[in-house]
């Protein structure tokens, strides 16, 4: 049998690429964190398109030699958005104002160190002058969907999350939506790793109109 | 030689790992006697209980503690509203998720240990006047002390390496839940960081050794205590 | 007074065993061939296995009754049991051995230091069972039973790997605990002369029965139980009293039942003692005449009661009554050589080493 | 009753959990009986390596694997390169992961049995003429069957489980090596999907008890057939 | 022949032994009071106890020499060994139990089914020992060890809980293996009389020395000994030859050595086999003239060689020649009335079911 045109992508793109890929035969998704990812691209794993949540690790593999510049593309982009437990939800302001809250109700996010939705999130605490107070208290996860369960079992009163999870469930409600100039665009980038037709056949599919459609429907922006 | 971030993530690790371990022995104890020795309804049921942290991935064990014991669940409620206690992003609660996780493990090796106990052993302390009680914590129970032993080290080191549950359910708390598997898990998280990074696995690994080594030399006194050194040199 | 009445099963064999003891007896021996069921029964009787009908009473104490729904636990019946494969608890020294009965049941009768003196463990107290002979361990068994307090003690060939110089120093001490405490024993032992030192009553088992419950005396001297008793044992068993204490050189003088009077080695007992003697039809010759310038002291004039030929073999039994009937074993040729028959009188010569002079006995209360 | 994604997980976690388990079965028993019996140099080394996967967390673990046995690995790309086998996202992969991270369990469990079986029957067998190896296979082998047994439950219920060190090594691949924690953890990456996620994870729970039941049975039958059950109801 | 010289330390205990035997000896007994080390030299010959320093050769077979660098290993040295605790296999049933030397080292001597009939093993042999009785799984560990195919028997109190009547089977049994097959036996026993049946030899030890290595008869006459041995185990242990088979109803009689004949139980043996007899000295009577109408039919003339009385109790020993010494036990007030001295003629009486017939004896190949 024909090996299938395996894309490994972003644990947070599990959903809408699930629904893509099965519009496609012989296409399969390989989801974990960005990561981990590229890590078993540099081990050998038999990827053909490789879609990271941030652009240092489709870097690091162009570093290592086993991407080529030109076969990388910027992706999607996605922004930041606080969420709440849905019952317990006030509008809030994203600023210093919000730190009181933020302290009490604890904070969920990414860890800054590993995850990318964490990263950006740090660079905007930063940016309005909150991260001091809260880099020994912010719930730091493993990847933005544990953040995301935080606020769902109100374990913590907000966490910050990308909208496209935020847009996904029914238990949280959007309290603020980061202003995108307070840190790095999120961008996600798509690599083509090998040469068989059918993977860059698979690469323009992801990239046509109709997957924007889907993408779209799930909170992410594709870029033109 | 150690920096502070490993020295921060070493200590934690350790009272986390000790007090998980010590805190599921008496109830593995328990749990094992009662599974060795017991004959009662749906047996099977809590036997399949003590062992689902092992076969559920920890990840989801970590999301179970959270929706039980957070701020907000039907066990987290109560002990936050009544003794102000919180568990969730806290080092106890790291404990606790290790503790759970540790748990089958230890029930285990104590379990297998009974089970090759000469019950004879315990029918003649009942001849001379021991009760239930007084039989197992005479007999029983120095009878079982290797497994007690190994029930120990392997909920340690179990405790010592758990990094699922711990994550999920109390997250990574710089200080305050950041043990040395997260610590590393961050690291190995980082490009570039592999030389740290696999300074800390092998200090975790250096660590478990050190208690493994300690073990076998307790187990060795254990086993000569309890006469059974003894019966191999004859 | 002992009183058993159990039934159960184990595996093929079914262990379907009554005992009733007389009131007076304290001592109740099993015998019988291996595998006919005598640890069985005693384990039913320590509470270790739990018949599926029965009845058991030691003295006063019901310790089961299944039908009145009784069931005193193991526990509870405060037993010493010498187990037959010892049972050491591995994990802890001679000494907590020891005293592990002695802890939970209060301290007896015998204390610590008499059970280590008299079964010689002080250079053992702090060894691990693993480190101990055979023997030493029978013998920690046996002080760890002797010093739980026991109200009843259960005895599963206790002295089975001891030498017979160790064993003349145990038998009398238990017997005497029996005496002069009153506590009840059941002793399983193989070896007739074992029991006969100290047994009021004997059990004689068979495939899982009870096929005779008697005296010793009475029991090897009835001929149709010689294939269980073994003929060898064949004996008589008498009671005398000490009647001279100082006879001769280190002999004293004891008057049987009958009023005939025999010679034997002094025992340190007040005059007047009842005692138990054995004689054993080995040990008794016959002679038509009184034989003059003979090394054998004790010759009794009777007569014939009995003769019975073996069917196999060349010896013959005869009975004779010197006052009690007393046994001897000799061969057909010399019965017919000296024509016994019934109504005979003649004399019976007793070697005066031949009787058991280590029984204990047991001073009456009247 | 079943979903196919459900099967397609239930299956390949079967048979990753099962050749994982019997595969490390033999070298655990080999391992074990030189740890219990062996006395040579570094015999704390060999402790401490068969302990490491269970202190240091699986992701590392998954790690070191794909840097040893990936393609492009010092083990694997001979491997690939010789004999054109590839371990590394494959289904065989993933039972090596498992079968690592089951194996200081299993090696434990049979340790503790051998270190209570009677030596003194092992030397009658000596003296019968039972060579060493014979030994072994009559004596020592029957007599640590409920530790075998335990050690293969732990070891299948631990296989069951794995996920760190699984997804690190060989990825999760629908069909390939989407065991049932990795399936959970792709529902679990999917808001809304929690009803789906507790069904997998129900049924995973449900697949160990089974084989836990069974273990039972066994281990039962075991015991009574080296004579333990006896032992105890006398 | 049997040659140990071992030196060894387990925790205070030394064992420090040295023993050799005659050349034609195949039978060593060890004897001793509980802890004397038996045990532990029996493991050392097995294998199982490696000595400081030593040499064993049993036989041809050097099975040990630490100066010479050689050690036979246990599973090599053919040994069929009968331990004090049994030692069955609890996973194999007692079929698999008894073959498992067999299968190992090949058919020997001794078929299963003889095995198993003589040891009455047949109802047993599908279960597993935990379901067996304390005599049953001795006689299960007998019939193993027998079944290895041994060049070499250890029995460690091979006998010690079966009852008289089995004994009187199997030991028999195990001394007709020895004649016939000529395998070497290490004997441990408590039981003089076991030992006197079948050994050649007796090594008597004490804490961990052998104080003395000699024959059964020579060991027991040794009134130095006797504080070892056993004063009651006292007597005369004679060589005799069958003389005329059928004397007398179920009788034969036997010349021993001095030529002084003995009426005795007849035995399966053919006419001229060298026979072992014991007399045991409480067996022996004294008479100064031969008594007449008397039961006993071994009436022996000769003198009194010397008199021993003891230094506690009313009894004396005497050593009377009657063609050979053979001792007799009497009280002191009987040696005195009789006024014996050395020299003094007189008439040793034998009860002839006194005389140990069961000694299976060796047919001398002269
Ligand atoms: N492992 C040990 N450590 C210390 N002392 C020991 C050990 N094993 C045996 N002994 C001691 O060595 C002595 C000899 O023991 P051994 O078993 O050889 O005696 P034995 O003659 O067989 O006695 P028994 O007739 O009671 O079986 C005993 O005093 C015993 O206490
Ligand atoms: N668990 C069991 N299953 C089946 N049969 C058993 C079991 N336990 C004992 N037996 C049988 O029951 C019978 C009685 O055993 P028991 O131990 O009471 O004998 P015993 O009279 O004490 O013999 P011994 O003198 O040899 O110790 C034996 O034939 C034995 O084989
Ligand atoms: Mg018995
Ligand atoms: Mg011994």
């Amino acid at each position: 049998a024909q090996e299938p045109v395996r894309v490994f992508a972003a644990a947070s793109l599990t959903e809408p690429l699930t629904q893509l890929l099965s519009q496609q035969n012989g296409v399969d998704g390989v989801f974990a964190s960005s990561g981990t990812l590229a890590r078993q691209i540099e081990g050998g794993a038999p990827a053909d398109i490789f879609i990271s949540a941030n652009p240092k690790w489709s870097n690091y593999l162009i570093e290592k030699g086993i991407a080529r510049p030109e076969q990388g593309a910027d992706f999607l982009r996605n922004r930041l958005v606080v969420v709440s437990p849905k019952e317990s939800a006030i509008p809030l302001v994203f600023d210093t104002t919000a730190g009181a809250a933020f302290l009490q109700d604890r904070l969920a996010m990414g860890d800054p160190d590993h995850v990318p939705a964490g990263s950006y999130a740090k660079q905007a605490l930063q940016a309005i002058g909150l991260w001091s107070d809260l880099d020994s208290v912010a719930v730091r996860t493993a990847n933005v969907r544990a953040a995301l369960a935080f606020v769902e079992q109100g374990a913590v009163g907000y966490g910050i999350v990308y909208a496209s999870d935020a847009t996904a469930s029914d238990k949280v409600a959007v309290v603020a939506t980061i202003p995108e100039d307070l840190h790095q665009p999120i961008l996600y980038t798509i690599t083509l790793l090998s040469d068989r037709p059918e993977a860059k056949a698979a690469l323009t599919l992801l990239q046509n109109g109709d997957s924007a459609e889907v993408l779209k429907r799930f909170g992410f922006q594709t870029l033109p | 030689m150690l920096t502070p971030f490993e020295t921060e993530a070493l200590l934690l690790s350790l009272k986390v790992g000790g007090i998980a371990t010590l805190g599921a022995l008496i109830p593995a104890i328990l749990i094992s006697y009662l599974l060795a020795r017991g004959r009662f309804p749906l047996k099977w049921l809590l036997d399949g209980i003590v062992h689902a942290p092992l076969v559920v991935p920890p990840v989801v064990i970590g999301y179970l503690l959270l929706i039980g014991l957070g701020p907000r669940g039907p066990i987290g409620a109560p002990l936050k509203d009544w003794f102000g206690i919180t568990i969730a992003f806290t080092w106890q609660g790291a404990a606790v998720a290790a503790g759970i996780m540790a748990f089958p493990l230890m029930v285990r090796a104590i379990r297998l240990s009974l089970e090759q106990v000469d019950m004879r052993l315990e029918q003649a302390a009942t001849t001379l006047g021991a009760g239930r009680w007084d039989v197992f914590f005479s007999i029983t129970l120095p009878m079982i002390a290797p497994g007690i032993v190994v029930s120990i080290i392997l909920g340690f080191a179990r405790a010592l390496g758990e990094f699922g549950a711990t994550i999920t359910f109390v997250a990574n708390i710089p200080g305050e839940t950041r043990t040395m598997p997260l610590a590393l898990y961050t690291l190995a998280q980082t490009p570039g960081a592999e030389a740290q990074a696999g300074r800390l696995a092998l200090l975790s690994v250096v660590v478990a050794l050190i208690a493994l080594i300690a073990s076998e030399v307790i187990a060795r006194k254990t086993r000569r205590a309890i006469g059974l050194h003894g019966e191999r040199a004859a | 007074m002992i009183s058993i009445d159990v039934k159960t099963r184990l595996g093929a064999f079914t262990l379907d065993a009554q005992i009733e003891t007389g009131a007076d007896s304290h001592t109740l021996a099993l015998y019988g061939r291996s595998g006919c069921g005598k640890t069985s029964l005693v384990n039913t009787v320590a509470g270790l296995l739990r018949p599926d009908q029965g009845r058991i009473v030691i003295g006063q104490d019901v310790l089961l009754d299944s039908q009145a729904g009784i069931e005193i636990p193991a526990q509870k019946r405060r037993i010493g049991y010498v187990f037959q494969e010892g049972r050491l608890f591995p994990h802890l020294n001679v000494h907590n051995n020891l005293i592990y009965g002695q802890r939970r049941n209060g301290e007896g009768p015998i204390s610590l230091s008499q059970a280590v003196e008299l079964l010689d463990l002080a250079p053992l107290l702090a060894r691990k069972p693993y480190a101990l002979s055979g023997g030493e361990r029978q013998r920690v068994a046996i002080g760890r039973a002797l010093l739980a307090n026991p109200r009843l003690l259960l005895m599963d060939e206790p002295l089975a790997s001891l030498d017979s110089h160790r064993k003349g120093e145990i038998l009398p001490f238990i017997a005497r605990l029996r005496d002069e405490i009153g506590v009840p024993i059941l002793y399983v032992s193989h070896a007739m002369e074992e029991i006969a030192q100290f047994a009021d009553q004997v059990a004689l088992m068979e495939a899982g029965r009870v096929v005779a419950v008697d005296t010793v005396e009475r029991l090897t001297a009835r001929l149709d139980l010689h294939p269980l008793t073994g003929r060898y044992e064949a004996g008589a068993f008498l009671s005398a009293r000490i009647t001279e204490k100082n006879a001769a050189d280190g002999l004293m003088r004891l008057t049987l039942t009958g009023g005939a009077k025999l010679l034997v080695p002094m025992a340190d007992r007040p005059l007047g003692t009842e005692m138990k003697l054995r004689i054993r039809a080995r040990d008794v010759s016959i002679a038509l005449q009184e034989p003059r310038d003979i090394s054998i002291l004790n010759r009794l004039p009777g007569t014939v009661i009995d003769i019975r030929p073996d069917t196999d073999g060349p010896m013959a039994e005869v009975l004779i009554d010197v006052g009690v009937p007393v046994w001897s074993r000799i061969t057909k040729l010399s019965a017919s050589t000296l024509s016994l028959s019934p109504g005979k009188p003649v004399w019976a010569l007793i070697k005066s080493v031949a009787i058991d002079r280590t029984a204990p006995g047991r001073p009456k209360p009247d």
